[in-house]
């Protein structure tokens, strides 16, 4: 696939959050106000997880022919961002619960370098975009009343739903026209 | 005289109704045979009262002495005797003590002929006390000396003679019947001030107060502007925009480009404080509305029970009683509701008048941010409070809306907007 | 709870609009249209409708009976949902589509959220959502013209099929472009709906589909049909009926003139790159997305002046 | 304890009430047996989680446990996965990335830093919350299969291929629930559900 097609792919049409459904209880759950700048940080961690993804895959596994070890590997690097000096503070440990991030990280499987590095690119925005477009209506929701039982997360997540309806206008054959 | 000129943006055209009133001659009301004074008849403290119960009082003869920059003497408004020390609720909500006078005794004052003063002879100091001492307040509750009283020196007396407000023909009676003495005031302010010009801006829809203005200011460095009939034409920094063209800066006064305010109403007491020695003891009221046998502009005496107003004109026929102006007045729920000086109307309006409906919930037309003269979105403002959120709502403008209750009268879900804004308000001051 | 008490607040005089009033105004003005398109496509037109109103109806009496007791169907907004989820389908599906958009449309996408006024998504909209992803076959392009002419009243001369004006597709919605033009002009002249949406709709849809339509046929810029792509697929119904529902359109100007322009490039690029018909549809539907981030331009806030 | 365990179950099933732990869940979702499959390995890992990692909390400092929890987390269901691929290719084709996923679901790895309890205790919690997780799941694979394929997919035993279709349903099933939207939606409507009959509230 080329470049713009995974863009579009991850982005759009099979958006990582309202398509494949990862990081939805981050986005569900991110406070109100800074909303872009927690959105930022894993959308930015996903091109980083899926080049260190493509690394230790290509540099580590395969050389040794441990290829099915690539989870244990993968969370092995996570671990390391967590066990850096204030790690916590700075919000590093953050992406390490998101599986979204992981979830690129192990997308990326297959591809190159560069497939791996346009696919966490892709991925990121897809996720900036669905946190910033849903913290805006979760903004909204919460000016208004609604019924009790549904109040709060059920409420969020159907209106993630419905997002996620609306993004299905992005089909296969808009990839295919665009894309080529 | 040019084409009308308005503000821009916002603002909405509610029916004028005010055909009723608009031909006929002020007529005098009846003497009250008691008069119940609120000593709270301007924005600031109440006035300290200077009577006690059984003291004779003369028409005229001050009773209550101002508390501060924003407070104004108050007088008696007709001889007798204090009957009564007591509080009273007014419409508006606040608590105020007023004095109950029973008539009683001869009028000093009234019918008798006056040597006019020559005003050009005194200093700004000694015009300034002559306002001070008539207790002259304008119609948003500034005393005239405290509105006249600013620093920096402005260089545009601006007079209001829009009378935006449906029903309302006080203004234009007194702009058609005492347009020369309302000049005189004009003039005097502009004195006081040190402006050199003086705007008078008048709606197009009074053509002959315009026609009459028009006359009365040849020579005397007046211009009168026809203004486009559009609520709420009478806002401060509206006029000053429409009429001489200098932006007010958001938030703030019309004092902060150059202008001072002022109200045809005002200036006829300024012209009549300074040039006749009378105290601000009667004004202009319009008696208007559907509810309203024979509705008048009458010339009553402050103090003067809405009931003995409403009497005077013929009677009420049913309706929700309103004093002040029909978008910014107080509905009452009692008639013993006095005259104050800021009160312009006393209207009856039925309920094919009022257009009442009930509440719905809000479907976001927007109707409200297109009305609003100032840019704001009442809607927002109105949900930020709703949740308690005052800093929200006051960092989105709510210190800019002056509450003239555009937004409520084109919401279509009937949400009480300008209540809601007014509140939060008076929240955010306190 | 604002009754006209002796102590009603300021201001004592109103426009005379109500809620009620707006909805049953548009309600009104897609009569026309939808006069005609059942002359044109036959009693099965009627049908659907029907069953769409219905069911709207009924799913509103119920929620709002049952869970909230209280009477909502006077304000007539669930009559206007029904009405828009009619006109939005195809004739020929099974009757039992209609009523699930339309259920769908009141029961999740507005009383979910608190009802009238609360709701981030065009109800109708929603609901031709759910149907159209649910049952992709029964609402296929492919349905459309088999069912123009078929048992309608009225013939439509076969130079009028293709396109547009008078006769089109198979959907109550599309059948009708002009008529349905023809009852917005009466709701922007009386200021019912916002006139920036269907301007920059309009405007941004024909401008893109002018100057980039051509290029996917090979033809090259600037070569797109204009007034084909105005006069089908349901761009009036959207543009005038759909995008223009204030509760799910921006309250400003400002963001109203985006919300236009977003709704068309996104209908071009559905149309042409993704192959829907209903493009106009889901163009409005993604934008309903970004209303919450539109309305915060020209917002007044701190710091300005 | 007990209580511990059924409040866990429905009252306060994490799963539906709070959705921690959704995410890997939630794409699976369309088949019945996935979510069976998808929650035996969530109870083998919480189960392993909570006893090894807890252990190993006794020795080592704060800051390393959430890390220690993840790595005994991924090697867990490494195997889980190598199991399945093994034995149920069809079935682990099925689940795709979403079973090496739950090597970062909050459940597992929520409790990092609650080691050095009992056993017992540790034992019990993990099998209330895999238990939860398991139900929770099914029910919300049991509406999406039933309602959006019109079929449930179980185990193929024999000559049992496996797959019940429903009559009625099958034939024109609202697909837009077996898609992602669907997932949200049945989601949303049933922790709503589970809201609304949680008995009193009083305890949380």
């Amino acid at each position: 696939m080329s470049a713009v097609g995974i863009i579009l792919t991850f982005t759009f049409v099979n958006n990582v959050v309202l398509g494949q459904l990862l990081g939805v209880c981050p986005i569900l759950g991110l406070p109100r106000r800074p909303a872009l700048r927690l959105g930022l940080m894993p959308a930015a961690a996903m091109p980083a997880a899926a080049l260190a993804s493509w690394a230790v895959r290509r540099l580590v596994l395969v050389p040794l022919g441990l290829e099915s070890l690539q989870l244990i590997a993968l969370c092995l690097v996570l671990a390391l961002f967590v066990l850096l000096p204030d790690g916590g503070k700075a919000g590093w440990n953050l992406p390490v619960t998101n599986c979204a991030v992981l979830g690129v990280g192990l997308l990326t499987a297959g591809s190159g370098v560069l497939g791996s590095l346009v696919t966490g690119l892709a991925a990121g925005a897809g996720y900036l975009l669905a946190a910033v477009v849903f913290s805006g209506l979760r903004e909204r929701l919460e000016m208004e009343r609604a019924p009790r039982a549904l109040h709060g997360l059920p409420l969020y997540l159907v209106t993630a739903g419905l997002m996620s309806m609306a993004f299905l206008a992005f089909d296969r054959v808009l990839l295919a026209r665009l894309a080529g | 005289m040019s084409s009308p000129s308005s503000f821009c943006g916002g603002g909405v055209r509610p029916p004028e109704r005010k055909s009723p009133t608009a031909s006929l001659p002020i007529r005098k009301a009846c003497i009250p045979a008691e008069a119940l004074i609120p000593l709270r008849q301007h924005a600031g403290e109440p006035a300290r009262c200077l009577v006690r119960v059984g003291d004779a009082v003369a028409e005229g003869m001050p009773i209550g002495r101002a508390a501060g920059p924003l407070s104004a003497d108050v007088h008696a408004s007709i001889p007798g005797v204090v009957k009564e020390l007591r509080e009273i609720r007014l419409p508006d909500g606040e608590l105020s003590p007023a004095v109950v006078i029973a008539l009683e005794g001869e009028f000093a004052r009234t019918g008798r002929a006056r040597t006019p003063v020559d005003w050009r002879a005194l200093s700004r100091g000694e015009l300034l006390a002559k306002l001070e001492a008539g207790g002259v307040v304008g119609l948003d509750g500034v005393p005239a000396a405290t509105r006249l009283r600013v620093s920096g020196r402005p260089e545009v007396l601006v007079v209001n003679g829009a009378e935006s407000e449906p029903y309302l023909t006080c203004d234009e009676r007194l702009m058609v019947e005492k347009a020369a003495e309302v000049l005189s005031g004009a003039a005097i302010a502009a004195a006081i001030l040190g402006a050199g010009s003086v705007e008078v801006g008048i709606e197009a829809n009074k053509p002959d107060a315009l026609r009459v203005m028009a006359g009365a200011a040849v020579g005397c460095g007046c211009r009168v502007t026809a203004l486009r009939p559009r609520y709420p034409q009478g806002e401060e920094r509206l006029m000053v925009r429409a009429l001489t063209g200098r932006r007010v800066p958001r938030g703030g006064r019309p004092e902060d480009a150059g202008a001072v305010v002022l109200n045809v109403g005002t200036l006829l007491a300024i012209h009549e404080a300074v040039v006749l020695d009378l105290p601000h003891i009667e004004r202009v009221v319009t008696v208007a509305g559907e509810g309203v046998k024979r509705p008048a502009n009458l010339k009553a005496r402050l103090g003067t029970p809405v009931a003995a107003l409403l009497e005077e004109c013929g009677g009420l026929a049913g309706g929700r009683v309103i004093v002040g102006g029909a978008m910014r007045g107080f509905a009452l729920d009692g008639l013993d509701t006095p005259l104050t000086k800021g009160m312009a109307g006393v209207l009856a309006l039925s309920r094919r008048e009022t257009r009442a409906a009930s509440r719905t919930p809000c479907i976001g037309c927007g109707r409200c941010i297109a009305a609003c003269p100032w840019g704001l979105r009442p809607v927002e403002l109105y949900k930020w409070l709703e949740h308690g959120q005052l800093a929200e709502a006051r960092s989105r403008g709510l210190g800019e809306c002056t509450e003239c209750g555009c937004c409520s009268y084109v919401c279509p879900a009937r949400i009480p907007l300008l209540e809601g804004l007014a509140s939060g308000r008076r929240r955010g001051a306190a | 709870m604002t009754a006209p008490g002796p102590l009603a607040p300021a201001p004592h005089l109103h426009a005379g609009t109500t809620t009620r009033g707006l909805m049953l105004s548009v309600a009104a003005c897609l009569l026309p249209a939808g006069t005609w398109g059942v002359l044109v496509l036959g009693p099965r037109a009627l049908a659907v409708l029907a069953v769409a109103v219905g069911a709207s109806l009924l799913t509103e009496l119920l929620i709002a009976g049952l869970a909230w007791k209280s009477f909502t169907l006077a304000d007539g907004s669930a009559l206007l949902t029904g009405l828009l989820a009619g006109f939005t389908l195809p004739v020929s599906v099974p009757l039992f589509i209609p009523a699930v958009a339309a259920a769908f449309a009141v029961a999740v996408v507005k009383m979910t959220f608190g009802g009238l006024g609360r709701n981030w998504m065009n109800p109708a909209l929603g609901g031709r959502l759910f149907v159209t992803f649910s049952w992709p076959a029964l609402l296929a392009v492919g349905a459309f013209p088999g069912s123009v002419s078929g048992g309608g009243w009225v013939r439509v001369p076969p130079w009028q099929l293709d396109g547009s004006l008078l006769g089109g597709s198979g959907t109550l919605g599309a059948v009708s472009t002009l008529l349905l033009a023809l009852g917005s002009v009466y709701l922007l002249a009386r200021r019912i709906v916002a006139w920036e949406i269907p301007l920059t709709f309009a405007a941004g849809y024909a401008l893109t589909v002018w100057a980039l339509a051509g290029l996917p046929a090979g033809e090259g810029l600037f070569r797109g049909d204009v007034p084909a792509a105005l006069g089908s697929g349901g761009f009036a119904l959207a543009a005038f009926y759909m995008a223009t529902d204030p509760v799910t359109s921006p309250q400003g100007r400002a963001g109203r003139l985006a919300f236009g322009a977003g709704c068309g490039l996104l209908s071009f690029l559905l149309r042409a790159y993704g192959g829907r018909p209903e493009g106009p549809f889901l163009a409005v539907a993604l934008m309903n997305l970004f209303v919450p981030l539109l309305n915060r331009l020209g917002s007044p806030t701190a710091g300005k002046g | 304890m007990s209580g511990d365990f059924s409040r866990s179950l429905w009252r306060e099933n994490p799963f539906l009430i709070y959705l921690v732990g959704l995410c890997p869940a939630l794409a699976v979702s369309t088949r019945l047996v996935n979510a069976l499959l998808l929650g035996a390995a969530m109870l083998f890992a919480l189960l392993g989680t909570g006893i090894v990692g807890g252990a190993l909390e006794r020795f080592l400092p704060p800051r390393w446990h959430l890390p220690v929890r993840l790595l005994v987390a991924s090697a867990l269901v490494t195997a889980c996965d190598r199991f399945l691929s093994v034995f149920a290719p069809a079935l682990h084709a099925g689940l795709g990335i979403y079973l090496p996923l739950l090597a970062v679901n909050c459940l597992l790895l929520g409790s990092a830093g609650r080691g050095g309890r009992p056993f017992g205790e540790t034992a019990l919690e993990a099998l209330g919350m895999g238990a939860a997780f398991t139900v929770g799941l099914t029910l919300l694979a049991l509406l999406r299969e039933l309602l959006g394929a019109g079929t449930i997919t179980l185990f193929p035993m024999g000559s049992f291929r496996g797959v019940l279709r429903i009559p009625g349903l099958a034939g024109q099933p609202a697909r837009l629930l077996a898609a992602a939207p669907g997932a949200l939606l049945a989601l949303g409507y049933l922790s709503a559900l589970g809201r609304w009959a949680r008995p009193g509230r009083k305890g949380s």
